[in-house]
């Protein structure tokens, strides 16, 4: 992909990073308004594909470090089943913090108790696997450039 | 009849994705039908889930009004939703490998393993 | 001739889809929905939760959400497993 | 608390875990990403081997997940249960070990199988995945999560059966499966769906005790029953199937059979436990008696006349799906008939739970036995293939073994199902057994030819460096071979300890019912 002309790049320069802003809100307040996990980290995701559109590949895969993602997906699988499995004397997935109403009214972590860490979990995981899809498939096109198909070495005895 | 139109208009996505998998050739279109399947399910899960009159099921959004629309449905929708994702994703992503390896995408010259 | 059947299959399928949805119920009157209820009236007052849809996700169904993150995890796995850069041959 | 009682969710968390840990933990070599694949495969099979016996001793077990309580199936002051139960009668328990067994002796069979390829953290990874999918299927008692476990299990197969990127073979058959499989699971979810919309639950012990007659159920019921018919490879939609089990990876196609014996399950589930007495008339049954006529005499057929070995041990697993869905639809015709059901309806069940048992184990070996061949000779033709016998001695045991098994020869373990099928086919008719018959003796022919052009035969030249394989391989397929051999030694005890149990708790539908609603329907 190549990149955009500069009215698009600034564009992007200035709106991109509220997109992360706007997700991360989306993502924290799951449990009281319209949104969640998968919604927020959808949201971020999106900064990706915008970068990717307007910067041009080459670019976005020389800044873009792939690890950083991959990060973010294995921590947010991990600390979901973990918040999952950590409800284990009783059952599986038991929301182990959740207190009734009338109880949660004061306190940093809201009465919901996994609900709200689990979201978390799942925007991080969500954010990670989606820019890393996004970025793979793009990675992918320099199949064809290559030539012939890089062989796999194995099959032959 | 007319009151359930959303449904009808759910089987004629549902009919439209189904006649264009049979009739096209090329790959990318029958990936397009099978997300429109794809959404003309997920629109069936929400529309089982509207009651008339229902607000949001958010409780400070729906105030003193008690009528809310089903939720699960949505939740169920959620899911399918991120799963059509997932499964467009990688349906695309073989598509780039055929075209790798074949050179086409018309789904009649992929025959190497006919008989 | 193989195309005259497959069209006629794919308009018996989506003929057979439209009548099931059209006897499902009518719409927007759900006649009974005990398990729908119980979550609008409980959600608040267990888990403190305002969003009665993210408490289905995250709480009353919580194991389809770790498939759902499976799903996605899997669906990432295949890809980067298609895409991937092989070894040359030697 | 007591584990016996967690078993349900650890039987998934493990190969879940093991999923979410491989892409960690590969970066640190080979050695600790073969100990994490032998070591998770064989927790699992371990902790389904308990859940066995959990439910041999104690019956039914439910597990609510997030629940306050593990059977606390009904919230306070509800009819209904609201959660996603695990209900594992001894039918599930039954089928998870068979899927356990196949992803063990696959996993121990990949780590040198696979080892000149790139790409194995993520391979290791999705092995867990599909595992993950194919049990979840198994036990889940809730009809939105056994689509999950449905679409886990068929993209985690997709992304296995193109694992060979390079190859234009494999790729053609992942995408001609990833077209028939999303397909029928969007179906699969507008049944669901609509059976949400007229009864409210999802739960299939619920949806089991509301269910009445009617336009929306008879219409649902066949597009459940086209759907997991379509995926586990009966006759009219079978075609991805030889394709998809030839081009994946040995090790992986011998999970993908036990992956296939999962919609089997669900289909068997959706007709005994979901439906039962309200099957309304014999439509479905015949509809399956035929379809598994038809996919035994079509796959055998085509079987015949293959080059390719792995190509045709695919068409034979058309062919076996047709015993199983002969057995299990007879069954099914008589499930009103308590005297039919007596004669020979209870046979005709317990000979295809049986033939389940025995596929899964002796059509494993087989690919296992096949990519062994491909592994040391990189040839899959048979006709490049030969006198193989004196070179790989352990393999070629072993594949005798499977290949007597699937032909149904006398003292074999295959020769028991089949005839508890025949004797209860030939009470309904006659011609259900001759073709039967026909297609075991196609079979044994078709095998026949395979042992004698590839083992036997002169020593071809370009074979002359040919050595057996590793040790790791060979633990694999030995376990499936003691697996065919139990059975085969001990036919009654397997019978009336594993088999009979499995389907009698088919058969019960108000036990089923009756374990997540309580005594009061």
């Amino acid at each position: 992909m190549n990149p955009l002309s500069v009215v698009v790049r600034t564009v992007c320069d200035l709106f991109a990073w509220f997109m992360i802003v706007f997700g991360v809100n989306v993502l924290l307040h799951g449990y009281v308004t319209p949104g969640g996990g998968f919604q927020g980290g959808a949201i971020i995701a999106t900064f990706t594909a915008f970068l990717l559109v307007a910067y041009g590949g080459k670019r976005v895969a020389a800044r873009v470090n792939n690890k950083l993602f991959d990060l973010f997906e294995e921590i947010g699988l991990i600390v979901f089943f973990i918040l999952a499995f950590l409800g284990f004397p009783i059952t599986f997935f038991f929301n182990f913090m959740a207190r009734p109403l009338a109880e949660s009214a004061s306190g940093i972590l809201p009465g919901v108790g996994t609900v709200a860490l689990m979201s978390a979990a799942v925007g991080l995981e969500v954010t990670g696997a989606l820019s890393l899809i996004i970025l793979t498939m793009h990675k992918g096109i320099r199949m064809f450039k290559v030539e012939p198909l890089e062989q796999e070495t194995g099959h032959e005895r | 009849m007319i009151a359930n139109a959303p449904f009808l208009l759910v089987g004629l996505l549902f009919l439209g994705g189904m006649i264009a998998i049979f009739m096209e050739k090329n790959l990318v279109k029958i990936a397009i039908a099978i997300s429109v399947i794809g959404s003309s399910v997920n629109l069936f899960l929400v529309a089982l889930g509207y009651r008339n009159g229902g607000t949001v099921p958010i409780h400070y959004m729906a105030g003193e009004n008690t009528v809310m629309v089903l939720p699960t449905p949505q939740a169920m929708t959620l899911t399918a939703i991120v799963i059509a994702l997932a499964t467009t994703a990688l349906l695309l992503s073989l598509i780039m490998l055929v075209y790798r390896h074949y050179g086409t995408l018309d789904i009649d010259e992929i025959r190497r393993l006919r008989g | 001739m193989k195309k005259t059947v497959f069209i006629a299959a794919a308009i018996l399928l989506g003929a057979f889809i439209t009548g099931a949805l059209d006897v499902v119920h009518p719409f927007g009157d759900p006649l009974e929905v005990p398990m729908d209820d119980y979550f609008i009236a409980n959600a608040l007052n267990d888990i403190s939760a305002e969003n009665i849809v993210t408490a289905i996700v995250f709480d009353y169904r919580g194991f389809d959400t770790i498939g759902e993150a499976a799903v996605l995890f899997t669906a990432l796995t295949a890809v980067s497993v298609l895409l991937r850069e092989g070894r040359k041959k030697p | 608390m007591n584990w016996n009682d967690h078993l349900p969710a650890l039987l998934l968390a493990i190969p879940l875990f093991g999923a979410f840990v491989a892409p960690v933990a590969s970066p640190f070599g080979r050695t600790t990403r073969n100990a994490l694949l032998a070591s998770f495969s064989f927790l699992t099979l371990l902790v389904s081997l308990f859940l066995l016996r959990h439910t041999l001793t104690n019956g039914i077990a439910v597990y609510v997940m997030g629940g306050e309580s593990f059977d606390l199936t009904l919230p306070l002051g509800m009819k209904l249960p609201v959660r996603i139960i695990m209900e594992v009668d001894a039918f599930s328990a039954f089928m998870a070990v068979c899927g356990s067994i196949a992803s063990f002796a696959g996993a121990l069979f990949s780590m040198n199988y696979m080892e000149k390829f790139t790409g194995l953290g993520r391979f290791v990874s999705l092995y867990f995945l599909l595992t993950v999918g194919m049990l979840g299927m198994m036990i889940t008692g809730d009809m939105f999560n056994f689509f999950v476990f449905l679409e886990i299990s068929s993209i985690a197969s997709i992304g296995l059966i193109a694992f060979w990127r390079d190859r234009p073979e494999a790729v053609e058959a992942s995408i001609k499966y990833m077209l028939i499989s999303q397909v029928s699971s969007m179906v699969f979810l507008i049944a669901a769906g609509a059976l949400y919309g007229k009864y409210n639950v999802l739960n299939m012990a619920a949806m089991g005790a509301l269910i009445k007659p009617g336009t929306l159920e008879k219409l649902a019921l066949v597009f459940l029953v086209g759907t997991l018919a379509m995926k586990c490879g009966a006759f009219p939609l079978h075609m991805w199937l030889p394709d998809a089990y030839a081009e994946a990876p040995s090790g992986v196609s011998c999970l993908l059979v036990a992956v296939s014996q999962a919609s089997l399950y669900g289909l068997m589930r959706v007709c005994f436990s979901l439906y039962g007495v309200n099957l309304g008339g014999a439509f479905i049954p015949w509809a399956m008696i035929v379809m598994g006529l038809s996919s035994m005499f079509f796959g055998v057929a085509m079987a015949v006349v293959q080059h390719d070995i792995k190509r045709l041990i695919g068409y034979h697993s058309v062919s076996q799906v047709g015993y199983m869905l002969l057995g299990l639809g007879v069954g099914m015709l008589v499930l009103t008939d308590a005297r039919g059901m007596a004669e020979y309806g209870f046979t005709a069940i317990k000979g295809g739970i049986f033939h389940i048992f025995n596929y899964t184990m002796y059509k494993a070996l087989l690919f296992l036995a096949a990519g062994a061949v491909y592994y040391t000779t990189g040839k899959r033709d048979l006709n490049e293939l030969g006198g193989l016998a004196r070179r790989m001695p352990f393999t070629t045991g072993m594949f005798v073994i499977a290949a007597a098994a699937i032909s149904g020869l006398p003292p074999f373990n295959g020769f028991v199902s089949k005839l508890l099928i025949y004797e209860s086919a030939f009470a309904v008719h006659p011609a259900l057994t001759v073709v039967a018959l026909v297609t075991s003796v196609l079979t044994l022919a078709s095998f026949v030819k395979v042992f004698q052009t590839a083992f036997l035969g002169p020593e071809r030249s370009a074979f002359a460096t040919v050595r057996e394989v590793p040790t790791a391989m060979l633990f694999g397929m030995g376990v499936l071979t003691l697996a065919v051999l139990v059975a085969t030694l001990f036919p009654s005890w397997t019978l009336s300890y594993l088999v009979e149990p499995a389907a009698r708790a088919l058969v019960d539908q108000a036990g089923y019912v009756g374990a997540v609603m309580g005594g009061g329907l």
